[in-house]
């Protein structure tokens, strides 16, 4: 019989980015325009403001963790462009 | 129906037996004469002096509390005082102290920096006070000593949550734990420890830039640390796969 | 260990010698009067008819003269206005707020309305229309025949007031009556537009019970002038026809007024009885024997003052000088609806259901 | 075995990181310690056992009397349980009550001189009393009177000068070490104690002798014709880090600091605009009200550094000057 | 020395007429300095603005050539404040409100605040509907420029409610509306509860009540047009009238949902509780509205905002629509603890759902609260979710917890006639020196028991909640003092023990226990003891596989009020290596239900169901392993395991037959747990009345189970949790207890929490 295993909590973390957030991103917005576009980044940058990482993973009970990141590139406080693909689905839990 | 007073003593007999009373330690009388001296005659010549064996006599009885409002009301009430810097550093240990449990004081095996500190944030922003405006106090050193373990405690405490972090794999968690520990206490015992997590969760990631910089960091901060072999290439150890299938704990870890 | 001041202990009755021999002519028991409700249920003459009716909707309609029952009806309604009526109808109210016509030959009911809140005084009528007033401060005239409503006045009331509303006085031209704010208002009896608008009562002090100066008693109005008082306020002489104070005197009492011998008797919320000299407008004199027994109204009969208390009694002053002339008891459970004049006799009606006839001994 | 110990000790051994040095291409602005610890100028060692200090023993400021003569080899003074502030407009008193009239001051010296004795029956009487009238009552004398902080806090020391002078006006003579008439000026000594001591009553303060030593760190000078401004009497960075402690105690919203220009940019005693995301969605990113109102300046002048405030748009009035600035006094540690 | 109108230039500052305040406080609230220019404008100014310190009753001016004269006269200072009369606001209360008005010793008395202070104590009387309360104040001269301060309060007596009228009301009758109002005209009970006294607060939300009554069955138009409050002539009574207009009833005409959805809209449809044709209830629309909102919280949208607005129209019909906003997606920026002094981080954060930088969900945050409270560590558990200051979307999580025992330690050095000289030492810690790990142990000896038992369990040896322990444990018992028939076992043992989560409320447990058991049948021993050593012999090792499945939805640890916790549990000896072959299975239910709103009166049911066997060639279950039943724990009311078939005697045994216990046990009980009056803090009692019932049968001995065997006892047990461990009592009356039962009135434990 299927023996019940040990229940494990599905783990998601980081900010959930839509690719129609990705299409409001304009060059030489300031950072405070894309914040407000993709929210705020999770992670905190400690050393280098240039960038920001819009990171994203989930981890279906306790298995393998699909992750995704978004990095978001500024110069002189003006954002120029992102690297990084989505997921085909991003749950929230 | 009015209880009979007991008699008013001058100021100076209030005074003198307080201060008998504290030389034979007997603080609950002590503070019973400095409380009656001190509402019958508040401007009096000793008014200062017993508001300041005030904060004493209630630190001895036991009563961290009062003491800590004694101060308070010594500070407010004599600023000017060249005595203040006592009311400061009473104050601060009063606070450093209330909530250290039996536990926690005697037994070593208790990890105290993975308690809530409770007061002893309060702790540390009395002894800022004292620190900032009597840098000459005597009470000074002893002060600053204590607020260097108050950070250092706050600083492994956020580490204890970032390692748990580790353990329940959500990673991004513990990297802001460990940013926040670089960001907020540079300059205490957990920062190396937060950088090198820095590192292995940017890794995984795949935050190869910010991993970078914070490995550059760790190098230039602590080149002995032992995520470093001898020649200088980086060890990840913070992050240890936990064996979390049934099977291997009901083995004791021989089967996975 | 602070003496808690005897605050309005009643005082004890003395003796005194009589003077005067009052006779009861006759007592009748109707219903259960005002029962255990603070309620003031006076009862109304019309000819030589005396209506009463109690709390429980008992109605009885009894010849003045003998005290013989000419007929009776009952009503399944917590009455708690007292009656008024006209030359062919009698009107109550009740607890919900809801005013009855009945018609005065045999009690049968003409018509009911809803008013918008409970009704503790006496509604009053000119044969044409009815004018009754609510304790949420409202005053309402009816088409008399049809129960239809002709006119609304709202005045605003304060957060608290004394139990209680003053029944309006209604002469040809106007209506006049008292609030629980203190003003004296007089009203176009067929357009309702106010005439005047008279402070009586101002109210000052710091807490909402300093502050209380409810006009409680019926106005009396007598040839172009007004008379009414309020608590902890005044006793105010009111120009009908203008509104203009006439004159005015510092007084407080939640009960009415009224004329005789050229004075004005007030019996004051402390329960003393005063009167004062209307032309010369001076204190003629004061009972202050009766001090705290929750006095009636006092009313002019013959030669005497009559005021009744909370344990029943009736007390007859001299109306020279207020000495005590003479006193019977009606009704251990007290009187407190006001008592009636009509010729020669006094009807009182106390708060279980006596109604009795008094004359005084020539 | 060490599973029973007393740690409360163990704080000793506490050692503090250095700061984190940051390569320099890196931004290094974000790491700032959440729990700065001010420096400390007077480093003891600690014992291994921690004892609570007693307080310190502030009677002994406490005289047993209130007004000693207290003698030194030839020197004499009259010491006084009061500020000079006090005793200052007492002596006036004295002095008036005795027919002399004060010709020279100079509160800030404490320094008072009289004029010359005996041109009125009082202070006749006075000279008698000294036991310089009668035969010496033709040469002409002057008193001299010294005021200076005692040695302990809230004490005042009096010294007098019975000077001999040639006759004509007179002009501030210089305060002479030594005693000139050692016994009159002891008998005075005594007198002008007697006066005061049954004078208590007569608790009047001046302003000018107040000052006579001692000033405290921090304080707001307002003179009437330069901008008021905070003395701080301390070093670059401790002066800094009381600035901000004290717009922190006053919360006082700081929009931007640059430390190298010691400027301060506060947003100071404005309605707070509702700043939910409604408004910085509608009113788009740079919304039109300017993100602060005023600049704190610290620049240092003569060896001490001074807490200027101005406004950015129109030019500051002295009640906001004021107003800033004694908001910040209260609150700076 | 008048004051000139012109300007002349201060040489020196003179301040006369000053006792305790120091001079350097005039001089820094004196706007003036030497060497300025001042004319009587800016004197007036000056002195204006020294007066706002409020130290000074009076200030003057004067000029003496150039010095200028400040004569002030100081406000006297509090030396003592005494109130008196006062019952029903404490003098605490009281002296509080001084305190933050600015009044207490040592303080400047200023008489305009003393007077404010009498009007705001009378109004809070009066608010009380103590209408003929008086408050006034004397102030008594000291010397030193001292005052003494004398409040004396009247409280009077308060104004009890004589009438209530509703007037308008023809759907409800006035019994209905009355019986929703907390104020009552005098009843029964009012010396008590007071219910009669008037109040404002409490009319208000009478009011509110009344309201919500007719919102919630249909009447949108529903108003109370006034409310009148009378009070007689003599302030003892007070009338109160409510006049209202009921309205039209209305009907739902349909149902709109406007705004992002952000789930899709027949899931939502599927959530609204109300459908067309019903009639209107505000309670079930804002019921739905929370219900939407906190599904769009575990979408992540923590900030989501629902409300319904009705729309009524003139066929008594109204349309309600739901306005959904979502607000920005929300995220957890930091989970804090405050007040795990003792605790430590990891065991609180191990039980949190809610990740960390994850997306927020209100029902992961909840459910975070809830674990916490089943732990049974701590006394209360709060949280909040503030907005971190400065970004849109993230918002903080804060529990609060308050810790409380959670273990007991008990050392007993006791003596009683029958097993002689106690000595005891047990403690037993679920959260072992804050770890959370649970760590008993026990010395015992008596004469008639010597135990030492170690049992140790580490919940979380994975992070997901994975459990082991093990145990170990020897005991030497000599029964025959033990009310229970006579005979000597020795057993020495040890268990390993595993369990897991299988879903967020269940758990799933096996281990492993050994055990050596060594038997002596004296004389005195029942015939069935002896029978079953001469069939089965004296020793026997065991090995037993237990296995379990407990499912808990309790809302707390200790002392829950709500929901339900079973576990299903049995051990059964290895055929082949144990000696004796025997089960046991053991059902327990524990269920609670509040009566009211603030789960201050609880029912509760408890069961527990136990059937053990021999199979194989051990034909009946071994005595020893019998059930017992009877005392605290099980029948109350009756002596501790006496309940069920005695063993039969052995002729030379003179003594009473004793309890033998069985292999059936059949036991529940109903408690109603009640709020102990006049004790505020509860949070560590517990009191309840009781309905016990319950017994053990014995198959092999065809003592079967049947209603009317059941023995049954009622009464009340108290509880109380105390730093060293919970104390329980009983005062049980047996109902149908029988010949041979041993009853016992009152009955005590100390250290053993059920």
């Amino acid at each position: 019989c299927s023996f019940p295993g040990v229940y494990k909590i599905n783990i998601q973390q980081g900010n959930i980015i839509t690719q129609d957030m990705l299409d409001q991103l304009k060059p030489g917005m300031n950072k405070r325009q894309v914040h407000f576009v993709l929210g705020n980044p999770l992670l905190d940058n400690v050393f280098d403001d240039t960038v920001e990482s819009y990171a994203y993973t989930y981890q279906y009970a306790g298995g393998k963790t699909k992750q995704q990141l978004i990095t978001v590139y500024f110069d002189e406080d003006k954002y120029t462009h992102y690297t990084g693909e989505l997921l085909e689905d991003n749950p929230a839990y | 129906c009015a209880s009979t007073p007991d008699p008013e003593l001058t100021e100076k007999e209030y005074y003198d037996e307080a201060k008998a009373a504290i030389d034979a330690n007997n603080f609950s009388l002590a503070t019973k004469n400095l409380e009656a001296l001190e509402t019958r005659y508040p401007f009096g010549r000793y008014a200062e002096q017993a508001q300041l064996d005030l904060i004493y006599a209630r630190y001895n009885n036991i009563d961290l509390e009062g003491a800590r409002a004694a101060a308070d009301r010594f500070i407010r009430l004599h600023p000017q005082s060249p005595h203040v810097d006592y009311a400061y550093y009473i104050r601060g240990i009063a606070s450093y102290n209330l909530d250290v449990g039996l536990a926690s004081q005697y037994f070593p095996a208790v990890d105290v920096t993975s308690r809530d500190p409770g007061e002893m944030r309060r702790a540390f922003d009395d002894f800022s006070q004292l620190l900032t405006r009597f840098p000459d106090s005597d009470y000074a050193a002893d002060a600053e000593q204590r607020m260097i373990e108050i950070r250092n405690r706050l600083s492994e405490y956020e580490l204890h949550a970032a390692r748990y972090y580790l353990k329940r794999e959500a990673y991004i968690a513990a990297a802001n734990r460990a940013a926040h520990i670089v960001k907020s206490y540079p300059n205490t015992s957990a920062v190396e420890s937060a950088l090198t997590i820095m590192i292995e969760t940017y890794r995984l990631l795949g935050m190869e830039s910010q991993a970078d910089d914070a490995l550059a960091v760790l190098a230039a901060n602590f080149p002995d640390s032992d995520s470093f072999d001898d020649d200088m290439k980086f060890k990840p150890s913070e992050i240890q796969k936990q064996q979390r299938s049934l099977l291997s704990v009901v083995t004791f870890g021989w089967f996975e | 260990c602070s003496s808690d001041d005897d605050e309005q202990e009643p005082m004890e009755l003395e003796d005194f010698d009589e003077e005067i021999e009052v006779v009861k002519v006759w007592e009748e028991s109707v219903g259960d009067g005002n029962a255990d409700q603070y309620l003031k249920l006076e009862p109304i003459i019309i000819g030589n008819t005396i209506y009463a009716i109690d709390h429980f909707g008992v109605l009885a309609a009894i010849n003045t003269a003998d005290g013989e029952e000419l007929w009776e009806a009952e009503f399944d309604e917590p009455v708690s206005g007292a009656l008024g009526g006209d030359d062919n109808q009698l009107y109550f109210a009740t607890y919900h707020g809801e005013i009855i016509a009945v018609d005065r030959s045999g009690g049968m009911e003409q018509w009911r309305v809803a008013l918008t809140s409970e009704v503790l005084s006496a509604p009053v009528s000119n044969g044409r229309q009815v004018v009754v007033q609510s304790i949420d401060g409202k005053v309402v005239s009816l088409n008399a025949q049809s129960g239809e409503m002709m006119w609304r006045y709202d005045s605003n009331t304060p957060v608290l007031s004394l139990r209680g509303t003053a029944s309006p006085v209604i002469t040809d031209e106007f209506t006049v009556t008292g609030f629980a704010n203190g003003e004296l208002v007089a009203f176009q009896n067929i357009t309702g537009s106010p005439v005047w608008n008279a402070e009586v009562g101002i109210p000052k002090g710091r807490t909402e019970l300093e502050r209380l100066v409810d006009i409680d008693g019926q106005p009396v109005i007598e040839d172009d002038a007004v008379y009414t008082i309020s608590y902890q306020g005044k006793l105010s002489v009111i120009h009908l026809p203008t509104g203009k104070e006439i004159w005015s005197k510092q007084q407080s009492s939640y009960t009415g007024v009224d004329l005789g011998f050229g004075n004005v008797y007030v019996s004051t919320s402390e329960g003393v009885v005063v009167a004062y000299n209307q032309t010369t407008r001076s204190e003629v004199w004061r009972q202050e024997n009766l001090k705290f027994r929750q006095l009636t109204t006092p009313k002019a009969f013959g030669s005497t003052t009559v005021v009744a208390d909370f344990e029943g009694y009736v007390h007859f002053l001299s109306q020279i000088d207020g000495r005590l002339v003479g006193r019977v008891h009606l009704d251990s459970d007290g009187i407190r609806s006001p008592m009636i004049i009509s010729g020669d006799m006094l009807f009182i009606y106390s708060n279980s259901g006596d109604l009795a006839a008094y004359k005084i001994a020539l | 075995c060490g599973v029973v110990r007393d740690r409360s000790n163990d704080y000793i051994n506490a050692e503090r990181g250095d700061a984190i040095v940051v390569p320099d291409w890196y931004r290094s602005s974000a790491i700032e310690s959440r729990y700065p610890i001010p420096p400390i100028d007077k480093r003891t060692s600690l014992p291994e056992q921690y004892v609570l200090p007693t307080p310190p023993d502030a009677t002994i400021t406490i005289l047993t009397e209130n007004y000693v003569i207290e003698k030194l080899d030839s020197q004499s003074w009259l010491l006084v349980n009061e500020t000079p502030g006090r005793i200052w407009p007492s002596l006036d008193q004295f002095w008036e009550e005795n027919g002399v009239r004060v010709e020279y001051e100079n509160p800030r010296l404490g320094l008072m001189q009289t004029e010359v004795l005996g041109s009125t029956l009082l202070s006749k009487q006075l000279l008698s009393r000294i036991n310089l009238g009668g035969a010496t009552a033709d040469r002409p004398l002057l008193i001299q009177a010294k005021l200076g902080q005692g040695v302990k806090r809230n004490t005042t020391e009096l010294q007098v000068r019975v000077l001999d002078v040639k006759s004509g006006p007179q002009d501030f003579k210089i305060w002479s070490g030594q005693p000139n008439r050692r016994v009159a000026e002891e008998k005075l000594l005594e007198i002008i104690s007697s006066y005061l001591e049954n004078n208590q009553s007569y608790r009047s303060y001046s302003l000018l002798a107040n000052d006579i030593g001692g000033t405290s760190k921090v304080s707001l000078i307002s003179g009437q014709n330069e901008r008021p401004y905070l003395k701080l009497d301390l070093a670059f960075d401790r002066a800094w880090s009381s600035a901000t402690k004290g717009l922190r105690g006053a919360n006082i919203k700081v929009v931007d600091r640059d430390r190298s220009g010691g400027l301060f940019y506060i947003d100071y005693g404005r309605e707070e605009e509702s700043e939910g995301w409604f408004s910085s969605l509608f009113s788009g990113d740079d919304s039109d009200r300017p993100e602060y109102n005023y600049i704190l300046r610290l620049e240092e002048v003569e060896g001490a550094y001074r807490l200027t405030v101005d406004k950015t748009d129109g030019d500051i009035t002295r009640l906001e000057e004021m107003e800033i600035l004694n908001l910040l006094l209260d609150n700076i540690s | 020395s008048k004051l000139h109108a012109e300007e002349f230039e201060v040489k020196d500052i003179r301040v006369d007429g000053l006792q305790r305040v120091s001079a350097g406080t005039v001089f820094s609230a004196f706007p003036v300095n030497v060497g300025d220019e001042v004319d009587s404008v800016r004197l007036v100014e000056a002195s204006k603005n020294l007066f706002k310190s409020g130290l000074f009753t009076d200030i003057k001016l004067g000029r003496e050539d150039n010095d200028l004269l400040i004569t002030v006269v100081e406000r006297p200072s509090i030396s003592k404040i005494e109130i008196d009369g006062n019952k029903d606001i404490s003098t605490d209360d009281l002296m509080d409100g001084l305190k933050s008005a600015g009044m207490y010793e040592g303080q400047v008395f200023q008489r305009v605040t003393m007077e404010r202070l009498e009007l705001e104590i009378l109004r809070s009387y009066v608010a009380q509907g103590r209408y003929n309360a008086s408050v006034d104040a004397e102030v008594e001269e000291q010397p030193r420029n001292r005052v003494a301060i004398k409040l004396n309060i009247n409280e009077g007596d308060v104004a009890s409610i004589k009438h209530i009228n509703i007037v308008g009301n023809s759907a409800f009758s006035d019994e209905e509306l009355l019986d929703l109002m907390e104020l009552k005209t005098p009843g029964l009970f009012s010396a008590f509860t007071s219910d009669d006294k008037y109040a404002k607060e409490k009319l208000s939300g009478d009011l509110e009540r009344i309201r919500s009554f007719y919102l919630d069955r249909g009447y949108i138009k529903f108003n109370i047009e006034s409310t009148q409050v009378a009070i007689s002539p003599t302030k003892e009574d007070v009338f109160l009238t409510l006049n209202i207009t009921e309205g039209p009833l209305y009907t739902i005409r349909d149902i709109q949902l406007k705004g992002e959805l952000i789930v899709d809209e027949d899931e939502i449809r599927r959530l609204v509780l109300v459908k067309e044709g019903d009639t209107f209830s505000r309670r079930l629309l804002t019921t739905t509205s929370d219900i939407i909102s906190r599904r769009l919280g575990t979408e992540g949208y923590t900030f989501a905002n629902v409300n319904a607005i009705p729309e009524p129209h003139d066929d008594n019909s109204a349309t309600v629509t739901f306005f959904v906003d979502p607000g920005r997606r929300t995220y957890v920026r930091r989970i804090n603890f405050r007040g795990n002094v003792n605790t430590a981080d990891e065991v609180l954060r191990q039980e949190m759902r809610q990740m960390e930088g994850g997306s927020a969900s209100t029902n992961l945050i909840e459910t975070s609260k809830s674990r916490l409270e089943r732990l049974g560590f701590f006394k209360t558990v709060t949280v909040e979710t503030p907005a971190v200051p400065g970004s849109a979307d993230q918002v903080d999580v804060n529990y609060s917890v308050e810790e409380q025992a959670s273990g007991s330690l008990s050392a007993s050095l006791g003596f009683s006639q029958d097993s002689g000289f106690i000595l005891g030492f047990n403690v037993s810690e679920n959260n072992f020196f804050g770890t959370g790990r649970r760590v008993s142990m026990g010395l015992n000896t008596s004469k008639s028991v010597k135990s030492a038992r170690f049992s140790y369990l580490n919940p979380y040896y994975t992070v997901d909640g994975v459990s082991r322990g093990f145990s170990v444990f020897a005991k030497e018992t000599d029964f025959d003092n033990l009310n229970t028939s006579a005979y000597i076992l020795d057993t020495i043992g040890g268990s390993v023990t595993f369990g897991y989560p299988i879903n967020n409320f269940s758990r799933l447990n096996f281990g492993l226990t050994a055990t050596n058991d060594k038997l002596e049948a004296g004389d005195e021993s029942a015939l069935e003891i002896v029978d079953f050593v001469n069939e089965n012999g004296d020793n026997f090792d065991n090995l037993t596989v237990d296995l379990s499945w407990t499912r808990n939805t309790l809302n707390r640890g200790l002392f829950a009020t709500q929901g339900l916790s079973q576990s299903f549990s049995t051990n059964i000896t290895t055929p082949q290596i144990s000696d004796l072959q025997f089960f046991k299975a053991n059902y327990r239910t524990n269920f609670y239900q509040p009566v009211d709103r603030f789960h201050k009166w609880v029912f509760r049911l408890r069961s527990d169901i136990g059937y053990g066997d021999g199979y194989g060639d051990t034909s009946e279950l071994p005595f020893y392993e019998n059930y017992f039943a009877g005392g605290m724990g099980s029948v109350r009311g009756y002596e501790s395991n006496t309940l069920g078939l005695k063993g039969t005697q052995s002729p030379t045994d003179s003594s009473a037959p004793r309890a033998f216990g069985g292999n059936i046990l059949i036991e529940g009980s109903a408690e109603l747990i009640f709020p102990i009056p006049f004790v505020d803090d509860q949070s560590s009692m517990r009191t309840a009345l009781f309905f016990d019932a319950g017994n053990v049968f014995d198959s092999s001995r065809d003592y079967n189970p049947e209603l009317s065997e059941l023995r049954m006892s009622t009464g009340i047990s108290f509880q109380w949790v105390t730093a060293i461990g919970p104390l329980g009592f009983a005062l049980a009356k047996a109902l149908n207890d029988q010949e041979g039962d041993d009853t016992q009135i009152f009955q005590f434990t100390l250290g053993q929490n059920f």
